[in-house]
């Protein structure tokens, strides 16, 4: 009945993990990471609120049926007021029922709070809206995608260039604010090989429903492979317009449409003999105006320090700065803008 | 609004210079009256003092984080208009104490000078209280007109704490961080302090007003008392303002 | 009326000589380093202060029993919200000490604070 | 209009005679713009929060229909931010907080305790202007821009975002001070206006109710006031205590939000509780059950409630020991709250129980409640909450204690002291339409987010993944059910207003004092000032003929 909207090509993100599989009791998706006690704890406190509800009801429900008042002078059948062993009994019984919760979710929080010695040390930095990856020993980062290995601890420090965040995966249940000026740490340890999703948590903003990262679990064999490092250098535009999609498209647009950013149609044009070339742009330099020629100097140092030449008509301090973003994927970037020139 | 024919009871004046005072209609006698006004104005007050702890919480946290910053922070208080001021504060409090004392005892001319008194005793709070703005304007540690300019991202910088980083540097001369985070919340709690003075001095005058007519005496002096109260409560904050802010422990 | 207490002009000059004596040995102390020890004596300074003004000025000491406890329930409410607030901010260090293996920061990382624009 | 007079309504004669009520005694704008009559301005508020409790609705109605689509079937996703924004702040500041105490607390307490209006009348109006000057400023608000930060205010993101946050600040601001001075009104009336004979424990339950809520409104609200004071500063000076780029922290922001917002849930649900607890006892005619365990659990949550605010940031950055002592006494508030529930129940068995509709409203209370509040308990849980925090589990948990509980409260207690303040009785069958139509269109809507919740489904999400679509479309026909059954009671109510349909003087059968009062009150509430001699709640003294209890 809903598969069209499933199948909805113009949908939330344009490529998230597979649906996940729901676990046994309808209620939660299938654990993927070895915190258990989560779901032993959920589905504890399931049943015994499933128990107080149905004794509740129960009770309301034969009382309104058996004891509803046929005549309108009908008196109560009693009158008592107090019951003191009643009373006392349901308050120590749920007493003693959420100490047992209260226990056992301490601890298991405690095994979430504890990092491993032996974790791998990820780093997720969280911008508006989107997520960046840097792994252990390795230079490369990746843009709204990440992997991970089975039955690898991974950790994670947590950083924030702007506002709250949070990094929440539902099938490793696990989540935590990510604070700008304050690195937060997180772990797991993934048991199931396949896609999951990493939403963002904590409301940041316009497009915070679409601050979403894939994170692929993969086998030791394929994780030796750097598969974030994959950098087709014989195609860097292709490249360039993954880095587009993770960093950049909600800013910039490429069909010509201005948006928080400039869009990018049209930075390079092809002049009258079909080759490439920058276009020109007015910009605020300190601000005075100028005019400049479009290069991979001029685009490079807008990533770096975006308002050094400011774009006329567009603010200030508008822009995250990416003085981190690697050079070829700089020159990536550049290669997928150059492709949506238009002839004369 | 009309009460509908009720009669109320109504306390008579001790004397001709003063006025008789009826009871609000809803009021069985005077004493409810009195205590209901007074148990509000407590509850009143209860609220005023977890206002301003908020921004005591926020004190000492920032206390807690940057130790050094507000120890130099408070060094560029003068610990000297504080004490001057915290005085002027306490004398003004025992004026309007005296005051409500003089109501209590029908002594309308007393009661009068002391509150004149304890308004004067604002307006000096007040002035050395512009004073030690003022300074801190001419050395450019808070630049009052700059106070709407916003956060520059390039550098970091507020305009309107511009030459805090030279003043806050530590023995090997590198700024303190977050100096102005010190003066903020210096400015923000005196400057709602001020405030809270500037509405009591008007309270006092408005008291003044009904006593020059004769409204108060032994058998009423509700709004004396409330003001009063009102009054000592911010002579309390300024007893905490005063060691935390210029004396910085 | 018997509910009203009138308290001596005297009493009053006293609490204020009082007062004025507390806040020359507020300075004093001040000039005193005391350590870890100076909060808690400037507080307990102006904690005496404060009681003063509250018993005599404000007449707490003779008012009813209710507006006693208003007056001072507050107090306690707002120290809820500084050991709490307190407690997390102090045992966070603990956290890091004792709990979360330090992060074996990668050097290519770039520390917020060093970037552009911070 | 006299079709159906009640057989027993011995005083329909009497009442033609027209006698001066609070609402005809005079007229023209000023008597009731310049009114000191708690009753007046009890129903001035009612007419207000009705209101912002329909913009409120409307706004949800607008969220639930975008989210049809997983691409978002309405608007943008600024557009969605500032409705959701819109929702929240309209339903938590103008609508639950001040709905409960701002009417149906001014119209009945006095009346419950025997007085003939509230201790501080001139602070009472002052406090309902103050709630239209917030109003006010949070629609201008709308027009300067809007505001799209969550009625939570998160900093630093409501430092950055470019829109009307102080205007909401100044709002907030003014709507704390208009709640505190109701409670700091109450507390006053319940300690000096008691009529003659009533001890504290002879006090009805709403009292007691409305007594802890003004404990904690006094007592909780001034930090707020406070922290969007700051956060207002911060915007506009920048003085840095919440910005992270200034050497501020947003975690102590979120402490500083949550010591008030967090008494504040019980700002909202102890005036429900109070409700419930006079409606089970009255249509069952029966004694409360534990009447002084539900009295003192009242003041133990109150007190509790300050201990545990710290739950709504576990996964926040909060030292791994604040979150101990934070999820250890939150299960404390499950405790008197259970006893609650408990004592209701109980007071239900073997009563009298009258199916009429403010009793159909509590059994549908009674009902949700229960989920409302055991779903509570599974996010006590530390680890649990890790899990569901932020997630639409959270938004299920609280619409069940807010809009199914409190709201279903208020319509219970509104239909309840209906024919008291007005002196006419709505159309009983619709009634009981409605409620029902109410019950199954709420459930239908949030049933269907604790399983996405559960799953996974993040808040405050303007788009989502595909998988969680099936329940996000049965939750949004949820909501349109329950928009027909509330558009349906709006209409009998306001109806039975010009049907004019009498009611009796005590329509129901209560022993409190409010019934002891000619309907509609007068000005001055009784004609002899009432003395009590009897224990609460004792309906062996009602003359079941009459329904009248005899006049001392």
């Amino acid at each position: 009945m809903f598969a069209h909207l499933i199948q909805d090509p113009k949908n939330y993100v344009e490529n998230p993990a597979r649906p996940p599989e729901v676990d046994a009791y309808g209620q939660l998706t299938k654990l993927a990471s070895t915190f258990s006690d989560v779901d032993g704890l959920f589905y504890f406190t399931y049943a015994v609120c499933v128990f107080f509800f149905v004794i509740i009801t129960g009770v309301l429900l034969y009382s309104v049926v058996v004891y509803r008042r046929k005549t309108f002078d009908q008196p109560a059948l009693s009158n008592v007021t107090h019951n003191t062993p009643l009373e006392v009994v349901w308050t120590v019984i749920p007493l003693i029922i959420v100490m047992v919760m209260f226990a056992w979710g301490f601890r298991g929080s405690l095994d979430m709070m504890t990092v491993p010695a032996d974790a791998r040390w990820y780093k997720a930095s969280a911008k508006q809206w989107n997520w960046t990856f840097n792994y252990p020993n390795s230079a490369a980062q990746s843009f709204g995608e990440l992997w991970l290995e089975k039955d690898k601890n991974a950790a994670f420090v947590l950083e924030s260039s702007d506002v709250l965040h949070a990094f929440y995966m539902p099938e490793m249940r696990v989540k935590r604010d990510v604070i700008p000026g304050r690195n937060q740490t997180i772990w797991f340890n993934p048991t199931k090989l396949g896609e999951f999703h990493l939403f963002c948590a904590e409301y940041c903003g316009n497009d915070h429903s679409k601050m979403y990262a894939k994170v692929h679990v993969v086998t030791a064999e394929e994780y030796a492979t750097k598969p974030w490092d994959k950098w087709d250098d014989a195609n860097p535009a292709k490249g360039g317009e993954a880095v587009y999609k993770a960093l950049c498209s909600s800013c910039h647009s490429v069909n010509g449409t201005p948006l928080v950013g400039p869009s990018w149609k049209g930075l390079f044009v092809k002049d009258a003999s079909g080759a490439l070339v920058g276009a020109q742009r007015e910009v605020l330099v300190n601000g005075a105006k100028q005019t400049i020629t479009v290069d991979q100097a001029y685009i490079t140092e807008s990533i770096k320090s975006p308002d050094a030449k400011k774009s006329v008509g567009f603010e200030k301090n508008n822009m995250t700065a990416f003085p981190a973003l690697e050079d070829k994927k700089i020159l990536g970037v550049i290669e997928y803008m150059k492709t949506l020139a238009e002839g004369k | 609004m009309s009460h509908d024919g009720h009669h109320s009871v109504v306390i008579p004046a001790p004397g001709p210079e003063f006025q008789a005072h009826t009871v609000a209609h809803h009021f069985d006698t005077p004493v409810q009256e009195f205590q209901s006004a007074k148990l509000g104005f407590w509850l009143f007050l209860a609220t005023e003092i977890l206002l301003f702890g908020g921004l005591f919480a926020a004190y000492f946290y920032f206390h807690e984080v940057y130790p050094e910053t507000f120890r130099l922070g408070g060094q560029q208080l003068s610990w000297k208009l504080g004490a001057l001021n915290t005085s002027v504060l306490l004398l003004s409090s025992w004026t309007m104490a005296m005051g409500v004392r003089c109501a209590q005892t029908s002594q309308k001319s007393k009661l009068l000078m002391y509150c004149g008194l304890t308004v004067l005793g604002a307006a000096i709070f007040m002035v050395i209280k512009f004073i030690e703005y003022k300074a801190k304007n001419d050395h450019g540690l808070v630049v009052f007109s700059e106070l709407f300019s916003p956060y520059n991202e390039a550098t970091g910088q507020l305009a309107w704490f511009k030459d805090y980083h030279n003043a806050m540097v530590d023995k090997a001369g590198v700024p303190l961080p977050h100096g102005h985070l010190f003066f903020a919340i210096y400015l923000t709690m005196t400057a709602i302090h001020g405030l809270h003075v500037v509405i009591g001095a008007g309270l006092i005058l408005w008291v003044m007003k009904g006593a020059a007519k004769g409204r108060f005496h032994a058998g009423y002096y509700l709004p004396v008392d409330l003001v009063g109260l009102y009054w000592h409560l911010v002579d309390l904050i300024w007893i905490f303002l005063f060691p935390l802010l210029y004396l910085v422990p | 009326m018997g509910h009203h207490h009138v308290s001596s002009s005297a009493m009053f000059f006293n609490v204020l000589v009082a007062l004025l004596i507390l806040t020359g040995i507020t300075v004093g102390t001040s000039r005193i380093d005391f350590g870890a020890a100076n909060m808690m004596i400037a507080m307990a300074i102006a904690s005496v202060k404060a009681s003063l003004v509250m018993a005599f000025f404000m007449h707490l000491k003779w008012d009813t029993a209710i507006n006693k406890i208003i007056f001072l329930s507050s107090f306690l409410f707002l120290s809820l919200l500084f050991i709490f607030t307190f407690a997390d901010h102090a045992t966070r260090r603990m956290d890091t000490q004792w709990h979360v293996t330090k992060a074996p920061v990668d050097k290519q990382w770039v520390h917020p604070s060093q970037l552009v624009g911070k | 209009m006299t079709t159906n007079v009640p057989a027993v309504d011995v005083h329909g004669a009497a009442a033609e005679a027209r006698p001066k009520n609070f609402i005809n005694w005079s007229s023209g704008f000023m008597s009731w713009a310049g009114t000191l009559d708690h009753k007046r301005i009890g129903l001035m508020y009612l007419v207000g929060v009705s209101i912002a409790f329909l913009c409120g609705g409307l706004f949800a109605l607008l969220v639930r229909l975008h989210l049809w689509e997983p691409n978002g079937a309405l608007f943008s996703n600024a557009q969605y931010n500032q409705i959701f924004t819109l929702h929240g702040a309209f339903m938590v500041f103008i609508f639950v907080i001040p709905a409960i105490p701002g009417s149906l607390g001014n119209i009945i307490l006095p009346l419950m305790l025997g007085a003939k209006d509230v201790a501080l009348p001139r602070l009472n109006l002052l406090s309902f202007y103050l709630w239209l000057t917030g109003a006010v400023l949070a629609t201008l608000a709308i027009v300067l821009g809007g505001f799209d930060t969550g009625w939570t205010f998160y900093t630093p993101y409501s430092l950055y975002t470019n829109q009307a946050v102080v205007t909401i600040g100044l709002a907030v601001f003014v709507l704390g001070f208009s709640s505190i001075f109701t409670g700091l009104n109450f507390i006053v009336t319940t300690h000096k206006l008691r009529a003659p004979g009533m001890t504290w424990f002879r006090m009805p339950l709403f009292v007691w109710a409305l007594y802890a809520t003004s404990l904690l409104q006094v007592l909780a609200t001034p930090v707020l006031g406070i922290t969007v004071l700051l956060v207002a500063f911060e915007r506009l000076y920048h003085i840095g205590i919440f910005d992270p780029r200034l050497g501020g922290d947003p975690v102590l922001f979120e402490h500083f939000f949550w010591f008030y917002s967090h008494p504040a849930v019980y700002i909202m649900v102890l005036p429900a509780f109070g409700i419930i607890s006079e409606l089970v006892s009255v249509h069952s005619r029966k004694p409360l059950f534990g009447y002084k365990l539900i009295a003192f659990s009242s003041l133990a949550i109150a007190i509790i409630s300050f201990l545990v605010w710290g739950h709504h940031m576990f996964t926040s950055g909060q030292s791994t020991y604040a979150m101990f002592a934070f999820s250890f006494l939150t299960f404390f508030v499950a405790i008197p709250t259970a006893i609650k529930e408990f004592s209701w129940v109980a007071t239900v068995w073997k009563g009298s129980i009258a199916l009429n509709s403010p009793m159909l409203y509590t059994l549908a209370f009674l009902v949700i409640f229960a989920i409302g509040g055991l779903t509570g308990v599974i996010l006590g849980a530390l680890n649990v909450d890790i899990h569901l925090h932020d997630t639409y589990f959270v938004v299920a948990h609280f619409h069940y204690v807010m809009m199914g509980s409190i709201a279903l409260a208020f319509f219970a207690g509104v239909h309840h002291w209906w024919p008291k303040m007005f002196g006419v009785i709505y159309n009983e069958t619709l009634a009981k339409i409605a409620c029902g139509i109410i019950f199954i269109g709420f459930n239908t809507t949030f049933i269907p987010q604790f399983i996405m919740g559960s799953r996974g489904m993040p808040r405050r999400y303007a788009t989502y993944v595909p998988e969680y679509a099936p329940f996000h479309q049965a939750s949004t026909i949820g909501v349109i059910i329950l928009a027909v059954g509330i558009a349906l009671m709006v209409y009998y109510l306001v109806a039975s207003l010009f049907q004019r349909k009498k009611a009796m003087e005590n329509q129901w059968g209560g022993v409190t004092l409010e019934w002891l009062a000619p309907t509609p009150p007068p000005l001055e509430n009784f004609n002899e000032p009432p003395v009590v001699t009897n224990e609460v709640y004792d309906y062996s003294t009602l003359d079941l003929q009459t329904m009248r209890t005899p006049v001392k």
